[in-house]
């Protein structure tokens, strides 16, 4: 504790809250096999610290290391740096590797959420390659989200929080290019009404066109179809 | 789709002129849009200010030299085709004067849109998927630490579990209770004691029947101690430690301890 | 890596490595599922890095943090500092079913309060059963009230608040009756004349027959006795 202090004073830094707070916050998310948000970190944390300012404080110090503090789907967790993923790739974490037709419907679900079925085929062009979302799915990064309050009341997707996790994203508003596609005005066209929502949306609330799906039933029933589906 | 060979434009074009030389895969394409906006490129315009009549062309031919060359299309293809023929048709007429349709231009203008609407989330795909990626660029702890866990039980009963625990009990034993009423006897031992204790008292003859009645005032033990002290004396009469007279039958029946001396005589 | 070096530059530490090296091994420290010996340290080193110097600047570098670097079996891993273990300590709450003879216990104890041990088994016809009534104690759901004024001054027990909320009780006294138990089907007809459920009663104040348990050791000594006082 006192060498944090130390630390501190040698950095010239003069925190806003005890040291031990630093010490604790980095304790508990350097333990942590998930990342940990801000509420449950501040439980544990001395009465009054400023949690947000601490996690700040942390990121800081660890800024230019081996080891950086990062902030993926509001919840802060400790990753390897970018940079040295050279020295850590290994052939049995290796991925299984995306199809293009993968790709294109997680980012057009990504992008685009809450999107239905015939919205991916809408924008692809063609139906939706067999097993595209069964795979996306199974990476656990996309949900079925409810359904659009439209004739045939459609499924629609969203991505989840181990999509954010994966992708190092902190909030869906954090997709790289997003700018570039808003400014092209293209998230309107021939979409849905209520799909013209300038930004995509992962809010676990359902949005205005959406309802619930009803049952775990109507779930299975659901997730039977693709193979169906399948037209081209 | 069965086309297994690049399927060559220029090779199948031969006997055309002037035919704009280019290669395609057919089964590279994720369907005819993706096939139309490979086209588009080919125009090296900005695909805001592509020429969606000589993309529609491009398209038609292609399609038509596939199926000289017998490759089996999927019916999107065809589709798209259909409608592009038909696009191709009103951008070369001339414009009704009062259109209920949407006009030929606006058509373009929506073809055009959809192509660049793909060609962005193509760009972003590719930014996505490029982005440094968990558990192959960055990764988590390896050995997080157990959170150890202290086990604390909870105990769980619903109210309908205490009741019906409490009923079958009570249940149960209920009758053996019954029982237990009617048990307010004295036993052989009890009456033994008591004897016992009269010995030591009563050198000469008792009624026993009085010397019960002032031991056992509740008149419902009368009946039981009589008997069981009756038996119990019998038994300390063979035990020669006591002796016992009656007179005549149904006459009180005497009781005193038996003299030291008689003991030794018997 | 810039800012690495910075670091040690503001902390007037002059390295005898480059300060990647160092970055090199925390990241795989970090990543590694186990504890690294320094050979797998080195092979990933930039050469002629001098690994026991590394690890012990690491070693240096995170020591009085929340998170130490240790060695253990002659290997290096992080851990965190010994005196924020609590940090990891979690309760977790098991579910235990209660078992017949507990909940019968307790039952009895709840329409029949103030009882004694011995009145419990003359209700029950049997002997408590070992350990009945220390569960029940753990589960908190009843207490020691006092003595009863009686040869061997046997403890009386009692149910207290948590049985009432743990039951969804809001007194004592809502504890059904013997028409309503019958009215539930759970007492048959043939019940004997004069047979009676009392009217429970958890009166903090004591019975005319209870006295006060005198002390804390007394109570020690007589929640000692349960398993020595079981017989049948």
């Amino acid at each position: 504790m006192g060498e944090v202090a130390q630390l501190f004073d040698r950095l010239g830094v003069t925190p806003k809250f005890e040291p031990e707070a630093l010490r604790i916050a980095e304790a508990l998310v350097f333990a942590a096999a998930e990342p940990l948000d801000e509420a449950a970190i501040a439980s544990r944390l001395p009465d009054g610290a400023d949690v947000a300012a601490v996690m700040t404080e942390l990121q800081r110090v660890y800024a230019g290391r081996g080891v950086n503090l990062v902030r993926v789907a509001r919840k802060w967790t400790f990753r390897t740096a970018v940079d040295l993923s050279w020295l850590l790739a290994r052939e049995d974490r290796e991925q299984k590797k995306l199809s293009r037709a993968a790709i294109e419907t997680l980012a057009i679900i990504a992008y685009h959420q809450p999107v239905t079925r015939a919205d991916i085929e809408d924008i692809r062009g063609v139906a939706v390659s067999k097993g595209a979302l069964d795979v996306l799915m199974e990476a656990g990064w996309i949900r079925m989200r409810g359904r659009r309050r439209s004739p045939g009341r459609p499924i629609t997707y969203g991505t989840n929080q181990e999509f954010l996790i994966h992708f190092g994203l902190d909030s869906i508003g954090d997709l790289p290019g997003l700018d570039e596609l808003k400014g092209a005005g293209l998230f309107d066209g021939k979409l849905p009404t209520g799909f013209g929502v300038p930004l995509p949306n992962d809010d676990s609330g359902l949005a205005e066109d959406e309802e619930p799906l009803e049952a775990e039933g109507d779930l299975k029933e659901v997730w039977g179809e693709p193979g169906e589906e399948e037209g081209a | 789709m069965a086309a297994q060979l690049a399927f060559e434009m220029e090779e199948a074009a031969e006997r055309g002129e002037g035919e704009p030389s280019f290669v395609v895969d057919i089964d590279g394409f994720e369907g005819p849009l993706d096939l139309l906006l490979e086209l588009a490129r080919r125009q090296k315009v900005d695909l805001a200010r592509i020429s969606v009549l000589a993309l529609a062309e491009q398209y038609l031919a292609f399609i038509e030299q596939a199926q000289k060359v017998r490759l089996e299309l999927a019916a999107d293809y065809l589709v798209m085709a259909a409608w592009l023929a038909y696009l191709k048709s009103r951008l070369l007429l001339p414009e009704p004067p009062k259109a209920e349709e949407p006009g030929a231009a606006e058509l373009a203008d929506a073809l055009a849109r959809r192509l660049q609407r793909l060609e962005q989330i193509r760009l972003a795909a590719e930014k996505l998927i490029n982005r440094p990626r968990f558990g192959r660029d960055f990764f988590s702890r390896g050995e997080p630490e157990a959170v150890a866990i202290t086990k604390r039980s909870q105990y769980e009963a619903s109210l309908y579990d205490l009741l019906a625990a409490y009923a079958r009990q009570r249940q149960k034993h209920a009758l053996a209770r019954v029982r237990l009423k009617r048990r307010i006897v004295w036993s052989l031992a009890e009456a033994r004691e008591a004897l016992s204790r009269l010995l030591g008292i009563a050198v000469d003859w008792v009624d026993m029947d009085d010397w019960l009645i002032s031991y056992c005032v509740d008149p419902k033990l009368r009946r039981t101690a009589r008997a069981s002290s009756f038996s119990a004396s019998l038994e300390l009469v063979r035990e020669g430690k006591l002796e016992l007279r009656q007179d005549k039958a149904f006459s009180p029946i005497w009781a005193r301890a038996r003299p030291d001396n008689s003991t030794q005589a018997a």
